[in-house]
């Protein structure tokens, strides 16, 4: 099967928005805080995307900000899926009052909304880029909880984890080595739509002003900063916007693009 | 007891218990929220006396326990307490609110749901082909685009530019429902791009996945009309699915649309709660997420009963 | 000469295979295949998994399942040519002139939908007949098929009715538009015996009535022997031998054929009894929030280096019992000894010596081995987990372990994926074995396998009896492979075990009438039998 | 002038033609937009105001934690709303001088200790009662009790007693105050029936406008109070207030119409918006300034070469223009601008110079730890874009400077007035004096810069007893000379109020003393097209 076009525009933007956050001390033309212009100087040689609301290099502050909100949302996701799954393969695999325990504790905290929770969160305390990777994390995590759990469930009834059990082993190697692997796939696909999920958490965050610490950068912040442009066409308040937007489609395509490829392994249905 | 109708009775059983944990929850959390009351309510002018004069007035002094249990009792009797940042009772200022809120989302899922469902069967009749990946593309960058930029992108060119439906979204209960259905279109137009993707790919998902099914193959084999079989065959057993997926929406259209609060200055509950958490007015912070805890779990409560009266096996036991 | 319905020419089927970690391939599953049907025949396509008969039955549909092509050659139904037709002639044809019944009923059932409103579905779809006529028709049918209550049987919903009523439904779903051709997708295979002859003999009954032709699918020539006028044998995609029934069961002409007409050739020789290494004495257990008892009062013992069969429909318990052995679910009373000591009855309670020299395989290798895992893994982690093996030892022993199940060197780093269904189930004894048990339960190993896949599986078993000296509990709910194999022979119905001992004793007269009706259900391969069958059933019926 | 002009100009004051079709033809005939526009605005006041019409409003810093009770408003919607339905006893004029209102007239002892304010008669409250010097006696005391969690306790702090003498309310002070008049027009202090004891968040006072809807953080309504005493105040018949807390939404709503008077234009989008057909911006300079914060007797802040240092490493050129997009005026700091009455114009202006800054910064011997600066988007608008810029600049002089945003949320109690270095507002006071007092006399109980000295404290008492204006001036611009150069506050730049209207607004008069005409545009403006 040939990687379809869609895929292919996906993973171009991905790569390039990574590699930017990556390489961003090398290809940013100038520093992230230094002010280099006025106030919304348009398009020029010298400002390939012009300069934000206090001056300094738009596209420098958009390399800086991708790195900001990419390097967050990875850590959320990373922490979501690590927390949520070993949690949900847990529940899943013992079972009994500590699968009701985790999973009736899951639903509470689902009950109260995540952007309420982590408005009233962090509205009182200093928000670091700790502390944001801490609340999106654990806050995502339940629903890595609920995804995790359900595939694990429906791995653990396969013969092969039953076949571990007669031979006696342990909880930590059934999850790790038998049911781990076989859920991989789902939860790969799922990362992906959790990342755009933390991007756009993250985002709106920073534009209700909740977002990392000045002067660095994250592109909700970018928005929020120069957002009275917005209806203006201010370039400052619009790329960071569309890359937000750019970076969540081509991190879906992917995804959808994984989520495709795992199910045609399968094989599909027929005889 | 039918065994449905046992389903029903625990699942509603259990809704209560979580919403009970909950508001211990809510309370706990916003006890232990730093911040003086006080000193938020009266802002940078107040004196030290004037400071502690209003948290003797508003008996911040009280054990934790106690106050639960107060609160509590007065929630059982609809009495959500004093906001104490204006002295307003709760419930009043609050329905005002609920009602704004509901009044929204009811109308964004009104639209929504019957052309997320549509879309999505569209989608799976013409699976792989141009309309499938023109539905899907569109949803895909709906889900994708940030709220806020979604509403100033509406607000910039259907009210700045061509002034086609207002920019301020506000509402009062003197207005006719035409009138307030104009003040409202720019916000349900947002709303409705934003939980439509991810309605309608789910929508999509589940038929497809009930698209698999041999009684699909049967179908097919009698002869039918693809749209005949997704709508007669597939559909009916993916409404589990459907309807979860559904309810999730709207849980998100009643809870999650403080953004669209923000940007539309509307008089929801979002920006009620933005507003009283930081005035650190607990009473109403505890009010609004108990409501919130309330409404979701009273949605995830229908979607549970619809997936059980959906199942055909629950509906005729042997 | 009879009118030709169905006449297919060089038929050329493909499809897109995904091997595990390779690039997608086109592959042929059917080649250059033609035949002719003529109105109210039936021919048999029989195989084994694989050989491309359910695609070529389906063909007569101008159906591709999944992702499969017709890419050359003709069908014609009716003189017409459907296999390049459009969608508006496909959907005239499907389900007016050619109908469907599938392997399992239950999932071709849409279950939410009321029977009736389906059986009739595509003769309204159709404009065949009006609702009213429509069902009485499907009533009638429901009454030719034997089925309970045929005036209000159409109302139940599909989950309501046994998995043999469905199929009977099934059939007359495919009947209801009085079509010209019938293909029926192997539709006894997913029931038990006893219910399988009922619902073959009402297929035969309805054939014959209603004069429809019809392809009949399976892997079982003893079934398609007692329905069909002629039998084609399919291998690999190509047409193996095509002729009458009467002349490939009994004479059949080319080598294939010959060993499915000759498979069975294992014969054991009963062992004498011993003292024995397993006591199950009257055990019984019930699921968590059951009301019965799913087995109650088991006593039966297994001699060391002898095989055990348990035998039984599903649901008679024959797995809950392996699992009571095995600790999965604890017996609510009774006591189960092993090697001289008892086991205790929760799995995590027993000690490692035990779970080692009690080793289970399973009915579905896919399902039982990691599909993660490499067979060097699979094997080897019971080598590291009982007995510490690491690096060039293990290497060594895993080694021997497949020389053992006759695999190549090659095959250690394979995944599941990449083996056939006998080299998986292999694989599994392999696993076992590495773990030098006293006793391996045997959970229907070979039922999902093709009949000379069995056949080798079975002669491994026994070969790996004979040199390891390890014995079998051996469940099953198939006679030939009891026969097969076993030493003593248990067979249960309900929870319980109706008849128990050696081999030759329960096999021989007087039979208790459970174990009459099971030996009588079992297909043999000659024309005729059914027929004896049900007239011999109606005779003792009609003396009681 | 030709006669068609003049007809038009005519027409278009009395309302019946349109603003733009006036301009457009105006154009026409060769004057110039400006030429027009102030044509038309001296025509129109001319013409005298129309009546009628449904004024909205919108403003930012309305939440639905607000209250009708005036002593617990705290932010600009309250403000404007009890500006518009409430009465003070004095007012200041845009001039600066004093205005009777509920008060007839003031007489003060020779040593400005004893002040009789005589009470209007034949004022009525929104229920019917009559305003007595009973009413304002009671209204003080509940503003002025120690009990009270007025906004006002502060600035009644100086009253030793009151009392009514028939239709006289008396106030004593415990020292002498001359200002005491600017005082009492502060907007906590309206006028309520029997002071507000019984409901203070009843609605009842004795302004233009009376309370028809109240939905804190969202509308509120009033209509126009028939029996209200100064018929020359409140041309429209109803007002409504929108809260519109979002810039974006907030230019859009005066863009598309829904509003007709807006306030807290953003200083970067004023020129765009100003380009909007209709829509006229109004800039006010005041005596509101932004500033940084530094505690005198703490740590590294205690050193005043270090002080004066990040004095000289701030931008106030460039900070006008980024922040303020030009609508403000550099800070010298201290927190006296030309603004305020006996300000003296000859103290030099403090330059943004980094050799000075360096070498400030060398002086005070810091050991080169990072600065830590407090800030939050509620210090005021851009105080996070402020620190950015403040922290280049101290960068280019050697100074590390860190920069930590903290929540919105609590900044006012748990930040300001804190943490030893922090952004925040002052709104500016009607006198020097009060300014001083309030935050910068050693006793003050905001003195949010830590500051004590005693020449300072010294001159503050003097000036207030001092009726002589030319010493009294010259105590200020000495006093004005310490804070600058001594003082923990760093004020980079005084804002100006931007406020806008569309074409059908008349009546716009700038104020000094706050934005939208120090709260009263709605009682003061009325509408061409009513």
């Amino acid at each position: 099967m040939r990687m379809p076009l869609s895929a292919m525009i996906g993973l171009f933007f991905t790569a390039l928005y990574f590699l930017a956050a990556i390489f961003a001390d090398f290809i940013a033309p100038y520093g992230m805080a230094e002010i280099v212009g006025g106030v919304w100087d348009p398009i020029s040689r010298e400002h390939w995307l012009g300069t934000d609301n206090i001056g300094r290099d738009l596209l420098t502050r958009m390399i800086y900000g991708g790195q900001t909100t990419i390097f967050v949302a990875t850590m959320a996701t990373l922490l979501s899926f690590s927390l949520g799954s070993v949690l949900g393969f847990t529940a899943a695999v013992i079972g009994g009052w500590v699968d009701q325990a985790l999973s009736r504790f899951v639903d509470l905290l689902m009950s109260i909304p995540s952007l309420i929770f982590a408005l009233v969160v962090l509205s009182v305390m200093p928000v670091t880029v700790l502390v944001l990777v801490l609340v999106m994390g654990i806050l995502d995590s339940t629903r890595v909880f609920r995804l995790s759990r359900a595939v694990a469930v429906d791995i653990t009834v396969m013969d092969y984890v039953e076949a571990a059990r007669l031979r006696g082993e342990g909880n930590v190697w059934i999850i790790f080595r038998e049911i781990l692997p076989n859920a991989l796939s789902p939860l790969v696909a799922e990362m992906g739509l959790r990342f755009i999920f933390a991007i756009l958490f993250i985002s709106t965050l920073s534009f209700l002003g909740l977002g990392v610490q000045p002067p660095l950068a994250d592109w909700g912040g970018i928005v929020r900063e120069n957002r009275e442009g917005i209806v203006y066409g201010i370039p400052a308040a619009l790329v960071p916007a569309f890359a937000i937007a750019t970076l969540a489609i081509s991190v879906n395509l992917v995804a959808d693009w994984v989520l495709t490829r795992t199910t045609s392994l399968k094989g599909g249905r027929g005889g | 007891m039918s065994p449905i109708l046992k389903l029903v009775v625990q699942r509603l059983a259990l809704g209560v218990l979580l919403l009970l944990a909950a508001s211990v929850l809510i309370f706990v959390g916003t006890e232990i929220l730093p911040g003086d009351v006080a000193s938020a309510i009266l802002g940078q002018g107040a004196t030290e006396q004037a400071l502690a004069n209003l948290r003797i007035e508003l008996g911040l002094n009280d054990p934790p326990v106690t106050r639960y249990f107060n609160w509590l009792f007065g929630v059982l009797q609809g009495d959500l307490g004093v906001s104490l940042s204006n002295r307003r009772d709760i419930a009043e200022a609050m329905s005002v609110r609920l009602s704004n809120t509901l009044f929204l989302a009811f109308w964004a899922a009104i639209i929504a749901v019957p052309l997320a469902i549509l879309l999505g069967l569209v989608a799976v009749r013409y699976e792989g082909r141009w309309p499938d990946k023109v539905v899907s593309g569109a949803t895909l960058a709906t889900i994708s685009i940030p709220e806020f930029l979604l509403g100033y992108i509406a607000m910039y060119f259907l009210a700045v530019q061509y002034r086609i439906f207002p920019s301020v979204a506000n509402i009062n209960a003197s207005m006719s429902l035409g009138d307030k259905l104009n003040a409202i279109a720019l916000p349900v137009l947002v709303l409705v791009l934003v939980v439509l993707g991810h309605m309608m790919r789910m929508t999509r998902a589940a038929i497809l996945n009930v698209m698999q099914s041999a009684y699909v193959e049967t179908a097919e084999l009698k002869g039918l009309r693809s749209f005949t079989i997704i709508w007669r065959h597939a559909f009916p057993n993916a409404i589990a699915p459907v309807v979860n997926v559904v309810m999730i929406n709207l849980a998100y259209l009643v809870v999650g649309v403080v953004v669209v609060e923000v940007v539309f200055v509307y008089p929801g509950m979002g920006q009620y709660l933005v507003d009283h958490v930081a005035k650190r007015d607990i009473p109403v912070v505890q009010a609004c997420g108990l409501v919130f805890a309330a409404v979701y779990i009273g949605l995830n409560l229908v979607a549970d009963i619809v997936s059980i009266l959906a199942n055909p096996r629950l509906r005729h036991p042997k | 000469m009879a009118e030709t319905l169905l006449e297919v020419k060089n038929l050329r089927i493909e499809a897109t295979a995904y091997p595990p970690g390779e690039p997608p391939q086109e592959i042929v599953i059917v080649h250059d295949c033609s035949f002719t049907l003529e109105k109210g025949r039936v021919l048999g396509l029989i195989g084994e998994s694989g050989a491309g008969k359910s695609t070529i039955g389906l063909s007569a549909m101008s159906y591709g399942r999944g992702g499969v092509r017709l890419t050359g050659g003709e069908v014609r139904l009716n003189g017409r040519e459907i296999r390049s037709a459009g969608p508006g002639v496909l959907r005239s044809v499907r389900g007016r002139e050619v109908t469907y019944v599938a392997q399992s009923a239950a999932a071709a059932f849409n279950p939410a939908k009321r029977l009736m409103e389906q059986v009739i579905e595509a003769t309204l779809h159709h404009g065949l007949m009006g609702r009213a006529e429509a069902e009485k028709r499907a009533v009638d049918l429901f009454r030719q098929l034997d089925l309970p209550e045929p005036e209000s049987f159409g109302r139940r919903y599909p989950h309501q009715v046994s998995g043999g009523q469905l199929q009977r439904a099934m059939t007359a779903l495919a009947l209801c538009p009085k079509p010209d051709l019938v293909v029926f997708d192997e539709p006894t295979t997913a029931l038990d015996v006893t219910t399988q002859i009922d619902v073959l003999a009402a297929i035969k009954r309805a054939i014959q009535e209603t004069g429809v032709a019809a392809l009949y699918i399976t892997h079982d020539l003893a079934v398609v022997a007692q329905v069909s006028d002629e039998i084609m044998v399919l291998r690999h995609g190509r047409m193996v031998e095509h002729g009458t029934t009467r002349q490939i069961i009994e004479d059949p002409q080319e080598d294939y054929t010959r060993a499915l007409v000759s498979v069975r050739s294992i014969e054991h020789e009963e062992k004498a009894s011993a003292a024995p290494i397993l006591t199950v004495e009257g055990v019984t257990a019930r699921y968590t929030g059951l009301a019965r008892d799913v087995l109650s009062e088991i006593t039966v013992e297994i001699a060391p280096g002898q095989t055990l069969a348990v035998v039984g429909e599903s649901g008679s318990g024959k797995s809950t019992l392996a699992r009571a052995i095995t600790g999965l679910l604890p017996p609510t009373a009774g006591k189960i000894s092993f090697a001289g000591r008892t086991l205790t009855p929760k799995l995590e309670d027993r000690p490692r010596e035990d779970l080692r020299e009690l080793q289970m395989i399973y009915q579905m290798a896919d399902v039982a081995m990691n599909p993660r895992q490499t067979v060097k893994t699979i094997i080897g982690r019971p080598l590291e987990f009982y007995f510490g093996l690491r690096g060039r030892a293990r290497d060594e022993r895993i080694q021997e372990l497949l020389d053992e199940i006759e695999l190549g060197k090659g095959f250690a780093d394979r995944y599941p994926a990449e083996l056939s269904g006998g080299q998986k189930q292999r694989v599994c004894i392999a696993r076992a074995l590495a773990a030098k048990p006293k006793l391996i339960i045997c959970d229907e190993v070979t039922s999902a396998l093709d009949p000379l896949v069995a056949d080798g599986i079975l002669k491994l078993l026994l070969k790996l009896q004979k040199d390891e000296d390890v014995a079998y509990l051996f469940i099953t709910h198939d006679l030939a492979t009891v026969r097969a194999i076993a030493d003593s022979i248990a067979v249960m119905y309900q929870g319980k075990v109706v008849r128990y001992g050696p081999k030759s004793q329960v096999l021989s007269p007087p039979f208790d009438a459970y174990t009459d009706l099971l030996l009588a259900s079992v297909p043999e391969m000659r024309l005729g039998w059914l027929e004896e069958v049900i007239e011999n059933r109606r005779m003792e019926s009609a003396g009681n | 002038m030709n006669d068609e002009l003049r007809y038009l100009l005519a027409r278009t004051a009395q309302g019946k033609h349109s603003r733009r079709a006036f301009l457009g033809r105006a154009g026409a005939l060769g004057l110039t937009a400006a030429a027009a526009n102030s044509l038309l605005a001296t025509a129109v006041r001319a013409a005298g105001p129309q009546k009628g019409g449904n004024l909205v409003i919108g403003l930012v810093g309305g939440e639905s934690t607000n209250s009708l009770d005036p002593a617990l408003a705290a932010s600009q919607v309250p403000y404007t709303y009890l500006r518009t339905s409430g009465d003070t006893l004095v007012n200041t004029t845009p001039a600066g001088d004093i205005e009777m209102r509920l008060a007839e007239s003031i007489e003060a002892s020779d040593d400005a200790r004893i002040w009789r304010f005589a009470i209007r008669q034949g004022v009525e409250f929104h229920n019917g009662k009559s305003l007595t010097a009973e009413d304002v006696l009671r209204t003080m005391q509940r503003h002025s009790d120690e009990d009270s969690q007025s906004g006002a306790l502060g600035i009644m702090r100086d009253i030793e007693t009151m009392r009514t003498d028939g239709n006289v309310f008396e106030v004593t002070l415990r020292t002498p105050n001359a200002d005491l008049p600017y005082l009492m027009t502060d907007y906590h202090l309206v006028i309520q029936p029997d002071g507000g004891f019984d409901n203070p968040a009843d609605g009842i006072f004795t302004g233009p406008y009376k309370w028809v809807e109240d939905q804190p953080g969202v509308r509120h309504v009033l209509e126009k109070f028939e029996n209200h005493w100064d018929s020359s105040l409140g041309h429209v018949n109803s007002v409504e207030i929108l809260v519109i807390n979002d810039a974006t939404a907030r230019n859009s709503a005066l863009q598309s119409g829904q509003v007709a008077l807006m306030n807290r234009v953003e200083p970067r989008t004023a020129d765009f918006l100003a380009r909007a057909p209709g829509v006229t911006i109004h800039s006010t300079p005041g005596r509101g300034h932004y500033v940084f914060i530094m505690h005198c007797d703490t740590a590294p802040f205690d050193n005043n070469d270090l002080r004066l240092a990040l004095k000289y490493a701030i931008d106030r050129e460039d900070m006008v223009d980024k922040i303020l997009s030009g609508y403000g005026s550099v800070g010298n700091d201290m927190p006296i601008n030309a603004a305020y009455p006996l300000f003296d114009e000859t103290i030099p202006q403090r330059e943004f110079d980094l050799d000075k800054a360096r070498f400030h910064y060398e002086q005070s011997g810091h050991d080169g730890s990072p600065i830590v600066l407090r800030t939050s988007d509620v210090a005021f608008p851009g105080a996070v874009d402020a620190a950015q810029l403040f922290q280049q600049t101290a960068a280019q002089a050697g100074i590390p400077i860190e920069i930590r945003r903290e929540p919105g949320d609590g900044y006012w109690s748990e930040v300001w007035n804190v943490q030893p270095f922090s952004a925040s507002y002052w709104g500016g006071r009607p006198v020097q004096d009060q300014m001083y007092s309030t935050a910068y006399f050693s006793g003050a109980d905001w003195n949010d810069t830590r500051f004590f000295n005693d020449r300072f404290d010294e001159l503050l008492l003097a000036a207030r007893a001092e009726l002589d204006e030319v010493k009294r001036k010259a105590m200020y611009s000495e006093m004005g000379m310490i804070v600058r150069d001594e003082g923990g506050l760093i004020c980079p730049m005084f804002n100006d109020f931007v406020d806008a209207q569309n074409e059908t607004v008349e009546g716009w008069v700038t104020d000094p003393a706050g934005e939208m005409m120090a709260g009263f545009a709605a009682v003061k403006v009325w509408l061409n097209n009513a």
